[in-house]
């Protein structure tokens, strides 16, 4: 066990595989002498050379679209996009060549390449250093997409990604990156994908959660516990393709109540995808309609964005609320 | 300034610009034969041997007639679709031939010869331009999208010149890894002007990964002109830019186009990448789903016609001595023969059925798949 | 009153814009002399010019960039993408500068500009020309996203893009183009977004759809009505980004029961937006879950796409059975 | 073949290469000023008025003075966020002065200048770094990322390099619409590895619109030096392949800028779009975020201080006898002066609230955001 911050988490995950497979490659804007501009690849050039963690061209696009051409001939790049909100100039080539390679070549190639997309608000970077970016990745097919938020999660789930055969998206979570610090398992080397943890059982309420809110959520479910005396579920979702849909339907059986907790804005977020899941598989046990506590369908504002549009702790609080009331 | 407002709109197909074939020289084009198929063009003929040549010309025959058959399948609803070639033999044939068979090869949309040259059977083909569920992609590309792994053909993803980085990426891939194998892609003149163009240009001229680019100039991107396409009409050229060896030559010249690729080929330890422009022209439709007349002056093909990579290398081997007709009506026939007997084992085949388009989304699949592949499956039999 | 294709409806539409405000021009790859790929413009180059009607090069994210910058100069662009399998290379254009520049420019530019995506299957094109873009867009904000699927629809919500101060997507329905005619008047220029038109009135269930599938879940509502004495509402949505929730809402309240039905592919489609907001509005009026009848998550295949996948009138009569059987 | 492998990585910042403007003869870099203030450089000097040449001085100087104040407000917590633009004032002093009000300026993301000298006030500037309300961007952007109609500047959409083509299409617009204004763009050198450079590029030089795309080339992007993004250092010949006129210019020399965009934008009609590289370099952090010793050499930023454009325009002054050491302390005293009335009065100001954040998504809302609004309106005040 040692303890680390989440970067500290992700840097020797990467640091890891560079080590013990040498099909494992990084690449990315800043990646190398820096360390990128957050420093999570920091030291790793140094240590494994200009081949092995390539600063690029400042070139979204071109960076995703070299890494599958190199995923194909079967190294497993692990590309890093500098903010998650420089990704969408990204989705052709992740989604509709990386990520149907295998399909539309017959199933005869793979391309197992990890994608890595520091996300989320709290940085007060404004609109592009604040994205949640999932909703553009969660539809079509051929990509997996995770949100570690725990030191342990992001270094057993970077690992799994970057072993992974198929493209994988890592939503890392920015604010936690040197915020968090917890105790890691280095032996745990990977983490099945697509099984939630319930961070919190509870009785009276589902909520689910992904990323940074995850925190803030238990939080909120904890004063709710004393100021309320209401028992709050929490599932931290971890996958989102493919997502953990026994877990969640179990719980909403145990509670018949639903909410859905993420950053990004609400229409067509995460949410309407684990709303509508739920209620098909659970429809008998909601005891009130699955809502919904997400940012609204307005740009990231640099100035109250972080404040007021990412969920805080009141409206967590409040949707909560909301669902309880609608019982009584 | 000129401006594109110069340019008043008739309604009509404009004048064809002349054959820049016929003006190598001075256009920095590599050409071995001119248009009477004399080898005494400003690149030496690679004088390959009587067999080799022969090779040549039997495959580029031979696609014209694949070309010819599944024109005619499309027409008569065989087929739904299809992407001619007619003109463009040379280019597959002569650049393949420079190629090892370990070498990859990401096609662009009118390549047939790959398949053949490297060994893959004329039943197979067929089997894809009809969909069968055996053929390699199984059914799930339009016909003519071609490719098998046991070949290192790739097919392409369809939007065009997004794979210029796959095959950038793969040739870096190799290099990295220290693998011996060389890398092609043909695209289309439309194609370079996408941002990927700009994108593997730029890696390939910094990483110099063992890549060739090979930028079919066929004058037309659809309806779409070169001078629509770019204000330098001269694509080699864009290679300076990103510090990428290019070169021209001559797209219907087989010779030229083995000569070119052979030496970008056999030196890419010291030349690194090269973008070879391959001027040539499409003769036909640009799909089935095309009308030439609409855009094409017709004036244009004729032009063309005393460049056809066909009949040009046919008059070099008849020079030489090598051919004659009674060795072409033989080969005519044995295609025509070959050609029948594909069409009808493909025609014999089995298309998929849904079940088995719901693999490989993933090397695993998932609940998600699973269960609406349930739900299809059986509302689909339950009805009929 | 005159008879029209959908194809002639659009074609009408962008006459009559070209002729009427000189702000209005049209681009896309193939657009002037054959007047595209599916003759949608045809005869508009020669008619205004070619400084009207723009053959670009084959840049689907150049088209839109530069139609992004034509439109903040105050020009009206019409673009068109040659196959909305094409699109996802402009998605950080439209979406992220398109659609974002108002707001981020604290409203003092708009960008008043139309995409034609051609879209939606049946032509045996396989993935690329059978694709339905739209939850690439409906995620975000600053964007309204349409789907006519008749003549006048066709003719009227494409005059009201172009006239739109805000970006507008038109899916068009390709497999429409030539084989629906019907009457267009051609005096209703206009018809306000937003506003879902409910086809078929019905007691029993309640079908949302758009695009195409409009026309074969008539059929299906009508055999139902016939063999099996169901009721069936259709509302064929029309608008989806802001889509009518008041009619949606309105109606399950009457029916109790909902099916949606589009041609993307299931997870994070439209399908699943509708289901979540329609619950959280109409939860107690409920008989049974909302259920989704669309592709699956599997690239669309050119041999068994456009039977299979998208959904067929099996398909749509078992979906609607399914619902109705869950609540006997 | 070169290739990434050959440089072998220390971990420790390279050695700096020579400065490009010690040779801008060979380099092809149009220069006025030597310097040491000179004007004996390969391009004739503008001999523009004392007014204006203090002009230029003046703002250069006022810039770095805002620059130094919003250095320190940043690291002293008061505002979250800080743009360097220490050593590349001459490059928007130059450029700007250049064209006429009317004319559209798409900025990049180090461009104050261009604000001030087109009226705005300093005080309305300093609103926009803190976020208040009242600025035309009501603090919606980060500090830095200015805008505002009324002087025709377009704040970027932070994606570097995506507004390259909204320029152009500006440009093209006016164009067809009959107006008369011309557009111009800086983007950094980084920002042209992106597709839009290709797109915007291919686009200007096909339909010539009145733009001008000023490459603000200052050998970095963040931590990655010039040869990692591109391997053709002549950021302006790129134009070539595009059929799109280019200039090299020393981009720290705003008499040399000022002739070669006045150029360019005089004679627009004729030359169509110019591509102009002003060779510059970034004295400072890339942002307030960033740490440049744990990439660049020491030593570069002292190769350059020799060529500090502030330093030479006051020396070519001076031997004009336009300016001493006493204006010099008047000037300073002036700045600090303006510059601390702008701070008190954009510390009084009212930052934004929620509610107004919800304005400007669409031209009229709907009730998607409407009733978000209100829950978030109404959940926010509930608690607060
Ligand atoms: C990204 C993309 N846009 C549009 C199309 C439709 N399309 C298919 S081929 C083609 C023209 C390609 O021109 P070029 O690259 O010159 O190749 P050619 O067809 O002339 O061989 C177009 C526009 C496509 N396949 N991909
Ligand atoms: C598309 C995109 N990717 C990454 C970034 C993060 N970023 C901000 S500035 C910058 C470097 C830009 O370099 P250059 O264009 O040379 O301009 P400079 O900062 O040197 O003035 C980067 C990578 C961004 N803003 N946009
Ligand atoms: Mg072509
Ligand atoms: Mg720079």
């Amino acid at each position: 066990m040692t303890e680390m911050t989440v970067l500290e988490a992700l840097n020797a995950a990467m640091a890891h595989e560079l080590e013990h497979d040498p099909k494992v490659v990084i690449l990315g804007e800043d990646v190398g002498i820096a360390g990128g501009i957050f420093r999570t690849t920091q030291g790793l050039q140094n240590k494994f050379g200009v081949d092995r963690v390539i600063d690029t061209p400042l070139d979204e696009k071109g960076i995703a679209a070299h890494a599958v051409g190199m995923a194909l001939y079967g190294m497993r790049p692990v590309v890093e996009i500098q903010f998650s909100g420089f990704i969408h100039d990204c989705i052709e080539q992740i989604m509709f060549c990386g990520a149907k390679y295998r399909w539309v070549l017959g199933g005869e190639y793979s391309v197992p390449m990890t994608i890595r997309a520091p996300s989320f608000g709290g940085i007060m970077g404004g609109i592009w250093h604040s994205h949640s970016p999932e909703s553009y990745f969660a539809h079509g097919s051929g990509i997996k997409i995770i949100a570690p938020s725990t030191p342990q999660d992001a270094y057993s789930m970077l690992i799994t990604a970057i072993r992974d055969p198929d493209p994988v998206l890592v939503l890392e979570p920015v604010p936690l990156y040197r915020t968090l610090r917890d105790e890691v398992d280095e032996t745990l080397k990977t983490q099945e994908f697509g099984k939630a943890e319930i961070v919190r059982s509870g009785s009276d309420i589902t909520v689910v959660v992904y990323g940074p809110l995850r925190h803030k959520t238990v939080e909120v479910a904890d004063s709710l516990a004393e100021d309320e005396g209401i028992d709050v579920e929490v599932i931290d979702l971890k996958t989102l393709i493919p997502f953990d849909i026994e877990t969640l339907v179990n719980s909403v059986k145990r509670t018949g109540k639903m909410v859905i907790i993420h950053e990004a804005s609400q229409t067509m977020g995460f949410g309407a995808e684990i709303a509508t899941s739920v209620q098909a598989k659970a429809f008998g046990y909601l005891e009130a309609p699955i809502d919904r506590v997400c940012a609204p369908d307005v740009p990231h504002s640099y100035r109250v964005g972080d404040e007021f549009y990412i969920p805080n702790k009141d409206r967590i609080r409040a949707g909560i609320m909301k669902t309880m009331e609608a019982i009584l | 300034m000129s401006t594109q407002s110069d340019n008043k709109f008739t309604g009509n197909p404009r004048e064809p610009e002349p054959v820049p074939l016929a003006q190598a020289d001075e256009l920095g084009i590599k050409q071995v034969l001119d248009c009477d198929g004399n080898a005494n063009g400003n690149l030496a003929d690679p004088n390959l041997s009587e067999d080799e040549v022969r090779k040549f010309y039997e495959m580029m025959v031979l696609v014209r007639a694949i070309d010819d058959r599944g024109w005619k399948l499309q027409r008569s609803g065989r087929i739904a679709f299809w992407i001619p070639l007619l003109g463009q033999e040379a280019v597959q044939v002569g650049v393949t031939c420079a190629l090892d068979d370990k070498d990859w090869i990401f096609r662009a949309h009118r390549e047939l010869a790959v398949w053949l040259l490297r060994g893959k059977s004329l039943k197979m083909l067929f089997a894809q331009f009809y969909g069968a569920e055996e053929e390699p992609l199984r059914g799930r590309r339009l016909p003519c999208l071609i490719g098998s792994r046991d070949i290192n053909l790739i097919s392409s993803t369809t939007q065009v010149g997004a794979s210029l980085p796959h095959a950038v990426g793969a040739a870096w891939a190799a290099k990295l890894l220290g693998g011996s194998e060389k890398f092609l892609i043909f695209f289309g003149d439309g194609s370079a002007s996408r941002g990927e163009f700009h994108s593997a240009m730029n890696f390939a001229g910094i990483h110099q990964p063992p890549v060739m680019m090979v930028c079919v100039n066929n004058g037309w991107a659809v309806t779409t002109p070169l001078d629509r396409q770019t204000a330098s009409a001269n694509f080699a050229a864009k290679g300076d830019n990103y510090g990428v060896r290019n070169v021209r030559v001559d797209g219907n010249d087989p010779l030229a186009l083995y000569a070119v690729t052979k030496d970008a080929h056999d030196n890419i330890e010291e030349y690194g990448p090269t973008l070879i422009e391959a001027v040539t022209f499409r003769l036909g439709y640009h799909t089935s789903s095309d009308n030439p007349d609409l855009y094409r002056h017709e004036q244009e093909c004729e032009l063309w016609k005393p460049w056809d990579p066909v009949r040009r290398l046919r008059l070099y081997m008849e020079n030489k001595g090598w051919w004659d007709q009674t060795r072409e009506d033989a080969l005519i026939a044995l295609h025509e023969k070959e050609i029948q007997e594909a069409v009808t084992a493909a025609e014999a085949m089995k298309i998929p059925g849904p079940a088995s388009q719901f693999d490989d989304v993933f090397a695993e699949t998932n609940w998600m798949i699973e269960e609406q592949k349930e739900r299809i499956l059986s509302e689909v039999k339950a009805d009929d």
